[in-house]
Parts: C-alpha cells; structure tokens; sequence
C-alpha cells in the first residue's frame, strides 16, 4: 500500500526542495510568517513544559515536533473555517485564534478554560479519543446543506483510528459529502502502542478507501506538504466535492503528556535521536529560509523574545485571573436553571464557609 | 382540532415546527423514504425535501455526533434513535458532547437537540428495544429527559423540546402510540419541560408516574378508590430531568402517602431519586414508607414473559394498599 | 474497486458452472445434503412467515433469498468452530446444531429462548447491529492463544458496516491474528436505506483494505462460491494465517421483518423480481443438481412433506413448553443470587396472585 | 505481609493469580509495555508474556467486546479501561453484552471478566478521567461493581473479582493508588464481594461512604465525635452493587441517623437508592432524614475547581451535625 499512498515531499530533510515538486506559491511575507509560528510553538511547548514541571500549569501534551502539522493545517485554512481539535492542537487552535491565556486557563482547568472567544471558530480540544472526528463530520456536512463555503477540519492521533467513533465520522462524512478535513497527525504511537500494533494496515491513508473517500499520505514535518495539501482538501471540500483523509507522518518529540509519562519504556533513544536531529520540522524549514536570505539569527533571537514575554504575560494574567466557583459554573448546565439545581445552587453557597 | 393518536401528534409536532424555522433537520435510521419504522417521520421527507430530512447510515454515534455539532452550529437538528436500547452505542455523543457543550465551553456553545426515541413494555419487541434507560439520564446534567403519556402532551412537549435550547431525550412510549386518540389542536403550542402535570386530585395517597405507566395508574386508581373509598392523586411527571419536585411535595403535604410507578428496574432508578428527596425534605409528612413499584432487578425479559415482569394494574393496586395500610 | 474485488461467482444464475471456474470437490451426498438444506431453509422460512402471521411467532426476520449464504458459510465449517450470528442469521444456526424449536422458543421470546443446547458452538443472535463482530474478534483470538485449531464465523449486514463496533472488531481480529471470518451478507439493503447511503465505498469487500485484511467479494448466491470461498478463508484461519473480511452479494426476498416493514415503500418491485426470478440461490442449485441427475420432484416433495412436520412438531412442542416466570429468570443474573435480589424474588412470587 | 500501597497491591493481585491460573489474561491500553498508564500492570507482560497481557488498539468497546467473548469460552480476561470516563465508550459491551449474557442465554454462558478502571477526583486530570459514574451500573443488572479503600481491600476484592463467574467492574480510585501503605499479605486471599464492612463501631450515627469517602469520612468523624461527644459508625460499602443492606440495617437500627457520602452526583446516585431502601424497610427507625453529602449535580467541573466540587471534610462533618441536630 505504500506505493498506492506514496509520502508525499516537497521541502526534503535538508530544507530542498525535492526534484520535481513545486512549493505552494507563498510571498516572503507569507513564508515567514509561517515560520515565526512554527518557532512560537517550539517556544510554547519548551516553556509549557517547564511551567508544567514547576506547578504552574495542568494537564499539557506536548507537540514539539508537530509544528509543521498544525501550523499547516491551520495556515491553509480561513478564519471562516472550523477546526476541531485534540488534547495535543494547542498549536493549531492557537493559529486560529484562540489566545495563549486561553489555552492556559484550559491546561490549568480554571474557569472559562474552555469558553474560546465568539469570534475564533473552533471547538474546545476533544479529550475523548476520536470523538471530534464526528463533530467535524456534522459540522462539514452543515456546511454544505446551507450552501456555506466553509471546511471543517479535524485533527486526531494515529492511535484514534481504531476507535469506532473515528470509522462513524469517516463514513458519514463521505456519504453526505461533507465539506470536512480529516488530518492525522501520525506520530507513531498512542501512548505507548506503536503503530503495528495499533492497527494491521500499512498505512493511515488507505483507510479512505473503507469510505470511498480520497486519502493521501505526506510528510507531516515538511511545512510545505502539509499547506499545499489541505489547501488542496480545502479546494475540493469548498467546491463539494468531498471529505479527504490526510495522513501526515510526524513524531512526537516530547513524552505523551507531562502526567508521568516516560517514552524512554516503550521507544527506542535512537529513533528520537533521528526524528530530532534528521527530520525536525523547524530546522528544515529554517534551512530553506536561510537559503533564499528570509532567516537570520537576530530575527530568530527577536521572536524569542516575544513568544517569551507573551507566554510570560499570559500565565501571569492566568495566574490572577479567578479558578472559578461551583455555584457560577452551575449557571452552565442549562440555558435556564430548573428549580432544583438552583436550590442546589444555594446549598453550595452555603459550602463556602464548610469546605476545607 | 383534529383526533390524534400519539405518533400523529409527534409527526404534527414535527411537521409544524418544520414549517416554521428552516433549521430544523430530522435525521436517523429510516426516517426518510421509510417515513420511520412506526412511522413517526411519515411525510416529512416528501414535504420538506431531502436536504433536511436524512435517512442515515446505521451509527447511533454518528447520528448524534453530528446532530450535536450542527445544533452547536446553529441548526436545531432532530434525531432518532430507532429503539431506546441503543443509546448505548451513542452514549459519549449524549453524555460528554451534548449534555456537557454548554457546561464545557461556559456557554459559549449550546445543542439545541432532539433525540426521539421509542421504548416501553408490552409490544413483545426483541430484546433492546423495550428497555427504560432513563435514569442513566437522569444522573447526566445537562440534558433534559421528557415522557408524553398522551397525543396532546406529545406534540405540546415535542414542540418545547424542538425550542429548547439545550438537548432533550424524548422518550415515546411505543404502545402508546396507537392506543389513544385525543383531540389535539393543529397549530403550535407548547407543554413546558420541566413541569408535572396532576391528572387527577386526590387526598389520601399520591401516585406518581410517567409514560405508559400512567395510564396503567389511572386504573388501578379508578379501583383502589372505588374498593377503599379513598381518593388518589396521580401526578404524571412529564418530565424526569429536571424534577418537578413543587408539585410532588404540594401533593405529598396533602396525603403523606406516595407510589412510584416506573417500568424501569428498581435499583437506581427514578423512584430512587424521588424517595430520597422527600425523605429529604418531607420526612415529617409522611404516613408510610414511600412504595416503589417497578420492575424488578433484572435484564429485560423474553417478550412472552415481559406482562409479567412489567408493573401491572394488579401491582399497583397493591402498592396503593400497602402504602394506605401501613 | 469492483475490478479490484470482481464478484467471484461459480455456479451462474442458470444453474451452470461459469467457464474456467472449478465448482469445490463435494460428493453427491453432500450436494444434496447442502440443497436440502437450502431448501428446508426454503420452507421454514415461508411457514415462519404464516406462524408469525397466525399470531404463532414472533420476531421474526425473513432470510428467504439468503439460503446460500447461510447454508454455504455454515457448511464450510466444522461442528467444533464457533458461530456469532445476527437475528437474521438463523438459517446457519440451525445447520449448526440449534433445533427449530430453539429458534421459535427465541422468536416468541419464551423461557430458555436463547438457551441454545451446550454442545452447540453458537452464541444467541445478536440484536445490538455489529456487537457480534468484536466476539466474533474475541473469539478468533482465544483460539489463536491457545492453538486450538477453530474458526469464529460472524454474519452480519451491509447496514452493520457503519457501526463504529465493525470497526473495532475488524481491527482487533487484524492486529490479533484472529482465526475470524467475518461474513457480510450484503443483501443491499438496512432496513430500508440501500447501500449508497449507507456508504461511499462501491464494494463491502474494500473496506478490508482499512484492516490490512484479506478481503474478498463474492456471489451470495451462488452456493459453490460462498462453500469455497469460507473454506478457504477457514483453511488461512486455522494456519494462522488471520481473518478474512467476505462480502457476498445477495438479496433478502421478503421483508425486513414481520413487525411492520413494507418493502414496497423503499424498494422497487423490478428489483424484486429480478432477484426472485433471476438470481435464486435455491433455483439455481436446483437446477444444477438436476443436470447432474441429483435431483427430483419426488424428492423435492418429500424433503418438504418432512420439513413441514418438523416445524409443526417444533411450533407444537415450543407452544406446549412452559412460557416462564420472573422468579426463575432471576437466578440467571448472577451464578448466586445476592440477599437483595433473592429478597425481590419472593416479592415477584407475592406478585403472582396480583398480577394480571 | 509487606507494605504496599494501592497499587502495588493490585498490581500483586494480578500477579498472584496469573501464576495460579493459565486462562487469565489482561487486556487494555498500554497495559503491555508500558506497563499500564499508572504502572498497575508493571511487569506483568515481562512475567508472563505477550500472549497473556497485551497492548490492544485504542478500542475500548473491541477491548470489553473481545474479552466477553473470550471469558464465554473459559477465559478469565482483566480488561483495563483506563480512565472511568471513557466507559461510555463501551456501554453496551458492559451493559448489554458483558452484564446480559449468562441472563440472555438461560445460565449457558458465563462472563467471568474483571474491568478496571482509575476514577476519582482529587488528581487534578482532565476532562472525563475522574468521573464517578458508578450509580449508571448499580441501575445495570448482571455486572457486579466494587470500589476498594485500602491496599489490603483492593488485592482482596480484585482477586475474589477475578474468581468471580460473573463481570465484575473494579474501580480504583485515583487519589488513593499511592497514598496510602498498609501490611498486606504476599499470598492470596479474598475479601468478599458483595459484603460491606464497618470501619468503625459507633451508636448515634451511621456515615455511609465507599472508596475515597471512606478516608474523608474518618477524619470528618474524628472531628464531629471530639466536638459533639458522639460516637459515629462508618459503613464502607466495598461493593455498590449488590448492596449489603444487611449491615447497613443493622447500623440504622442503631443509630437511627444516616449520611450517604460519594463524590457521584446527587441525583440519581447510590446514595438514592440506599435512602430508598431505608425509607421501605427502616423509615420508623429513622430520628432524622437521611442526608446525602455529594458532588452537586453539574458536569465534572475543570481541574482547578474539583476540590470545591466534591465533598470535602468540612462538608462531610456539616452533613452529620445537620443528621444529628435536627
Ligand atoms: C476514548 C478514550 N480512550 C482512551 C483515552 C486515553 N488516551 C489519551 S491519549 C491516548 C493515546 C492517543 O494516541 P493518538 O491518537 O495516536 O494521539 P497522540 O496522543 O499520539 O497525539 C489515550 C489512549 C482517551 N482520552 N479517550
Ligand atoms: C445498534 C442498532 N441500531 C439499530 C438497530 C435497528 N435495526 C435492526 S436491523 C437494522 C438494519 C440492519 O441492516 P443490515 O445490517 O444490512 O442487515 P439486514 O437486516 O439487511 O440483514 C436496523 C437499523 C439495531 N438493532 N441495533
Ligand atoms: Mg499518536
Ligand atoms: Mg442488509
């Protein structure tokens, strides 16, 4: 099956562009733009990791490593669009507007972590494994029943695609023509099962072909693969033309979350050597940049500095900002509150001075 | 006005609302060209075209899946679950991502759908299909749970549900569906979710019941009361999530003696939640114990038996006694 | 992808063997032993149909049009493999061991209805669309972990390919090396929602793609198609070889089941025809059998004179046998009967007089 | 003996009967290798081998469905699901499968299966990992549900689970896997299912707790028996379902005073039907109503809020002054 879902390349491991592949069409402005995303997640992730281990923050899944995946994705979409992430999206859900605060109030589990602003259009990051990849069916298929140019996309795990959920999403997507993205980031495990175990076929991709549903295999850290091919989905999605499965092969470089995980059980040092060091996402893209005189380490340094004094300002701005009360979040359970839980209501207030 | 028997009230209710907020989709298993397997979607395809009525594929998780992020999106979509046994399959859809979006995004989403489905003893169904599931939702937040146990209050409760801005289980009760005709007015109205309906005024004991089972009540009420010269007061709840514990308790402060009467198992089901709370804050009313009589605390059994595993007149009646004898 | 999964077909609707096509080696014996079967099948099903008309069954799930399927994927298996079917799927179960009586104690939902006799390999049919394929999965498995040289054979319908539980059970019994054969009977239909809804994917057959599965498309029809293709797939089972994924294309003659369904509403009447008329599975067998001078009237009358005794002997004797009690149902919850249960049963027998 | 802490002991009880039983196999998510998310299964696969403790795909209804169909076949599958939210996942394994079978075929088949599962609240998780959603099982005929609160209790429980011929749903409580160590001894033995044990004796009330609760509970009672002059009994149920009411009767019988504690939800939690339960059979034993110390009934709040949210100390102590000062 590998020959029928080939890996897509366009930006090879040492930021060249592979022979005969075009790059998408993107002005220096453009390009750049998607680096300085691509090194503000990098910055995000080594700084929530250690906000992590310092207390600060909550549950975080690190992407690094991911970044071509969600920047691309998210890079290729419109603000119009919806995305529905996972757990690991903070990168892409960030791109689409959701601010770092917000991602933080989130990871913390403080009040409103998962109220996104009205005007960003993405749904809070799915924790029940493949569960989102519904929502983007029903949300792409919405689309196209009231004429809306929009596209649903969707990210979920390679671990996600054995759950019956995902086979649902897929399928509904494809019968109803839905105007929804599918993008796997295939990073090799779930957890700890790798991919083999995981599932008995070759590849992610040709799982399109259970749906009737085109499928297509790239390179999940080339930043250019990855743009050009939802751009593509994106196309065929707005004219009506269907749903795509995408399966990008990336890696993980980080553990699977910061609650006691430990890669160093289940894979091997050198294969996170050779992703760190051979197929990183950033530095090949930092390669290409450099080559045609678009990266310098001043602007580099410059970026750093503002991703830094950002981060810094939201988890101080978190960090002030109220956890939240029991008797407030009762005013989400319902549009309106019955009578008994507002007697409820009441007895929780009166908590406040038991509790301990 | 026109006779309607339940499931011409829940087509009507459908239909009316249909007519006026184009949001409104209806999608499941054969609600489409099949107008539902009883029926209940009958004509709504040929009216309303395909593009707002779906014959799905046959995933309940799909069909709720999608149904919740389209109403998060502003659609108002119905959705059927054919049999109540099956929302096992679709459980996380209705309990993590429709019950909780609200709660979940502090309201900056809400799911303003519909899942219809039958259940209710007595058809002589297979198994999974008769099942009362209904305190498991009982015990999820976030979503209402609502019983018609009459023509007039399914299309008044199916129309508040439709309008309702957070997701609603509507419960049809299958042998109801054809057993009662009723008067039912042919425009829109609405039965408010949330709020029991006293059938019928009584001193002396208070039997509280939904669905089928309260018409079951009704007769074995009309028997008690003739035999013992009592009076009984029947509250139909109409609606299990949220509880409308005012109109129980007014009823209890009259009579201090009450039945529950669920065709749901016994452990844990509403009865269960309805004792616990008068024993909270009607202890000092009551006469006698609170009676429970429902099924007992088994799987559903095979159709041929099922008459006699569900509550029956005789049962109640019963219930009704040993409540007024203690 | 039908060039990819071309519909194996041995015995064409004529009766004849297609060319170049080699029917599996069986005795005369067992040809007139499968046809007989086929058309005991034949007749139980139309006297099924007039017992659940009588008020004498009831559930009841028509599988006239399916004989061959049935008969074929029974046939290929040993008496020690396992069987998971649906409600449909009665026809195999009975050629596996389960007595006619068994099967109409289960339809009328008496005591004991789904007890099938302990030295049947056969679970209960299954209701839940596409639970069976995770047992099914489960069961393959366990014969794969302890060198037990057995097969799990699992009907279920084109519409059970969109349950999420499809999926997951085709992915185990794939990763686990199942010794599973999944049997799709594909007979166009769920209900009332035809195949092109149900899903995108042209053929049953691909979706074995998504397993990395052996998946193979045949006739279901056609006897000597479905005999050979589950021995072969038995045969790859047992050597460990892993599960195969079979779609045979087929039709059900009658309506989806007695309770209510009216085909005329979602199926054209040509197409029924065309199936009842053309593409028989019993007729054309018949019509083999006859060339090969293995088949006569006379015995064609016999074998139904002989069925129909049995099905009223069985409907007699199963409406002659107890229909059951609460109290006794209960000792089948839990191997011991808890306090709280045990003090509910005497309340049940208390009810005995109540009750009416 | 050795002292272990919860996890250990659990980790031993698998152990311990996996020498001794060939059929039994454990199942689940990173159970394999990695040796379980929380280390429950550690060195399990290095003992044993690939062909008893496996890494499944990310399934959890092909994790519980398998595991039923190999326990029917003489079996005896330990599936992990891993976090208590994500049953929904497989509810109708659970319910319908796993629960029903020996019921659905006359007493043929068996399922002797255990399902483990981490709940709880207090570790700070996210989203549908510490969910309480036992009372969902407790309404579910046919699966047996057990909730250990010490190390001692949970190698008991789990190994007495795992001889058991029917499902058993294993809860394993979060906070508690590392909390405590206690003297548990190396060999195997059994703690009953099904038999709820008194913690500690007491005359003037009776506090109800399992799991977690148990803990909270004691020190609650250390304070309201110094403050008050009162001696509290403390009931924990070790197992939800069945329920042991004859000891909780006899504690009623004495003290005449009652508090339910869990961290489920109020409505429609164990806590209802153990109050129900009085009301039938001990209402005139009853000084006081019954009172639940609960969480409230919304969504499992985010991390940051959980300890407000569920029951705490302070709340436990309020709940028996209000029972004792009515
Ligand atoms: C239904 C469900 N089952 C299990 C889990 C626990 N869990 C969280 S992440 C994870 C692995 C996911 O792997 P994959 O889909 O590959 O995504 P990745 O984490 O690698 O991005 C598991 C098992 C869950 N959150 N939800
Ligand atoms: C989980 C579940 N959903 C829905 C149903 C109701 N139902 C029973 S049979 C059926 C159609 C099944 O179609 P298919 O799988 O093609 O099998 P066939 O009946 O054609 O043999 C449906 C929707 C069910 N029994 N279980
Ligand atoms: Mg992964
Ligand atoms: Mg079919």
């Amino acid at each position: 099956m590998q020959n029928v879902f080939p890996m897509r390349q366009i930006l090879d491991t040492e930021g060249k562009i592979v022979e005969g592949q075009i790059p998408p069409e993107l002005s220096d402005e453009k390009l750049k733009h998607l680096y300085r995303w691509m090194f503000r997640l990098r910055v995000y992730d080594a700084l929530s990791i250690k906000l992590n281990r310092q207390g600060r923050l909550g549950f975080y899944a690190p992407l690094g490593g991911q970044e071509a995946c969600q920047i691309g994705a998210a890079a290729a979409l419109r603000k119009t669009d919806w995305i529905f992430p996972s757990y690991r999206d903070l990168g892409a859900s960030m791109y689409h507007g959701w601010p770092i605060a917000g991602t933080y109030k989130w990871s913390r589990g403080q009040i409103d972590g998962m109220k996104i602003p009205e005007d960003v259009n993405l749904f809070p990051p799915q924790i029940i494994i493949a569960q989102q990849t519904i929502h983007a069916a029903g949300a792409g298929w919405k689309f196209r029943l009231k004429n809306e140019d929009h596209v649903a996309l969707t990210f979920f795990g390679d671990g996600a695609t054995s759950e019956g959920d995902f086979h649902e999403g897929l399928n509904f997507a494809a019968v109803m023509k839905a105007q929804t993205i599918f993008f796997n980031q295939n990073n090799g495990y779930a957890i700890s099962v790798p991919l083999e175990q995981q599932t008995n076929s070759e590849t992610i991709a040709q799982k399109a072909i259970a749906y009737g549903m085109k499928g297509i295999r790239i390179d999940g850290n080339d930043i250019f693969a990855v743009y050009q091919t939802v751009s593509e989905a994106a196309e065929r999605a707005r004219r009506g033309e269907g749903p795509t499965l995408i399966e990008a092969i990336t890696y993980r470089l980080g553990p699977h979350s910061m609650s006691g995980d430990d890669p160093t059980r289940y894979r091997p040092q050198t294969e996170e050597e050779e992703w760190k060091e051979g197929k990183d996402p950033v530095k090949r893209f930092r390669l290409y940049l450099e080559a045609q005189g678009l990266w310098s380490q001043e602007w580099e340094a410059e970026l750093e500095k503002e991703m830094k004094a950002e981060i810094s300002a939201a988890i101080n701005e978190v960090q002030r900002a109220p956890i939240g009360e029991v008797d407030e979040l009762m005013e989400f359970v319902f549009e309106e509150m019955p009578a008994d839980l507002k007697k409820q209501q009441e007895e929780v207030r009166s908590w406040k001075g038991a509790a301990e | 006005m026109a006779m309607m028997t339940m499931i011409q009230a829940i087509n009507d209710a459908m239909r009316v609302e249909m007519e006026r907020d184009e949001n409104i989709i209806v999608l499941g298993e054969d609600v489409g060209v099949n107008g539902g397997v009883f029926r209940a979607t009958d004509g709504l395809q040929k009216q309303f075209g395909k593009d707002r009525v779906f014959d799905t594929p046959l995933a309940e998780s799909g069909i709720v899946g999608t149904a919740v992020a389209m109403a998060a999106l502003g659609m108002r979509p119905i959705a059927e679950v054919q049999f109540g046994g099956f929302v096992y399959e679709c459980m996380d859809q209705i309990c993590t991502q429709a019950a909780r979006l609200r709660f979940r995004t502090g309201g900056r989403f809400q799911v303003p759908m519909v899942i219809r489905t039958p259940y209710g003893g007595g058809a002589k169904t297979p198994e999974m299909h008769a099942d009362s599931f209904e305190a498991y939702f009982m015990h999820t937040p976030g979503i209402k749970v609502v019983f018609p146990s009459t023509p007039y209050d399914a299309k008044g409760l199916l129309i508040a549900a439709i309008r309702d801005n957070d997701p609603v289980l509507f419960y049809e009760n299958m042998p109801l569906y054809r057993s009662v005709r009723q008067e039912v007015p042919e425009e829109a109205y609405v039965v408010p979710i949330g709020k029991a309906n006293v059938v019928k005024e009584g001193a002396d004991v208070t039997v509280i019941a939904y669905g089928n089972m309260v018409r079951l009540s009704e007769q074995a009420i009309a028997q008690v009361e003739k035999e013992r010269g009592v009076t009984v007061e029947l509250i139909d709840l109409r609606t299990i999530s949220p509880l409308d514990m005012d109109t129980i308790f007014d009823s209890v402060d009259k009579t201090g003696r009450v039945v529950v009467v669920h065709e749901a198992i016994r452990t844990g089901g509403v009865g269960a939640e309805i004792i616990a709370r008068i024993n909270e804050e009607r202890i000092l009313k009551l006469e006698a114990p609170c009676v429970r009589v429902t099924a007992p605390d088994t799987p559903y059994p095979p159709a041929l038996v099922e008459d006699k595993w569900l509550p029956s007149k005789g049962r109640i009646v019963a219930g009704i006694k040993k409540v007024l004898d203690f």
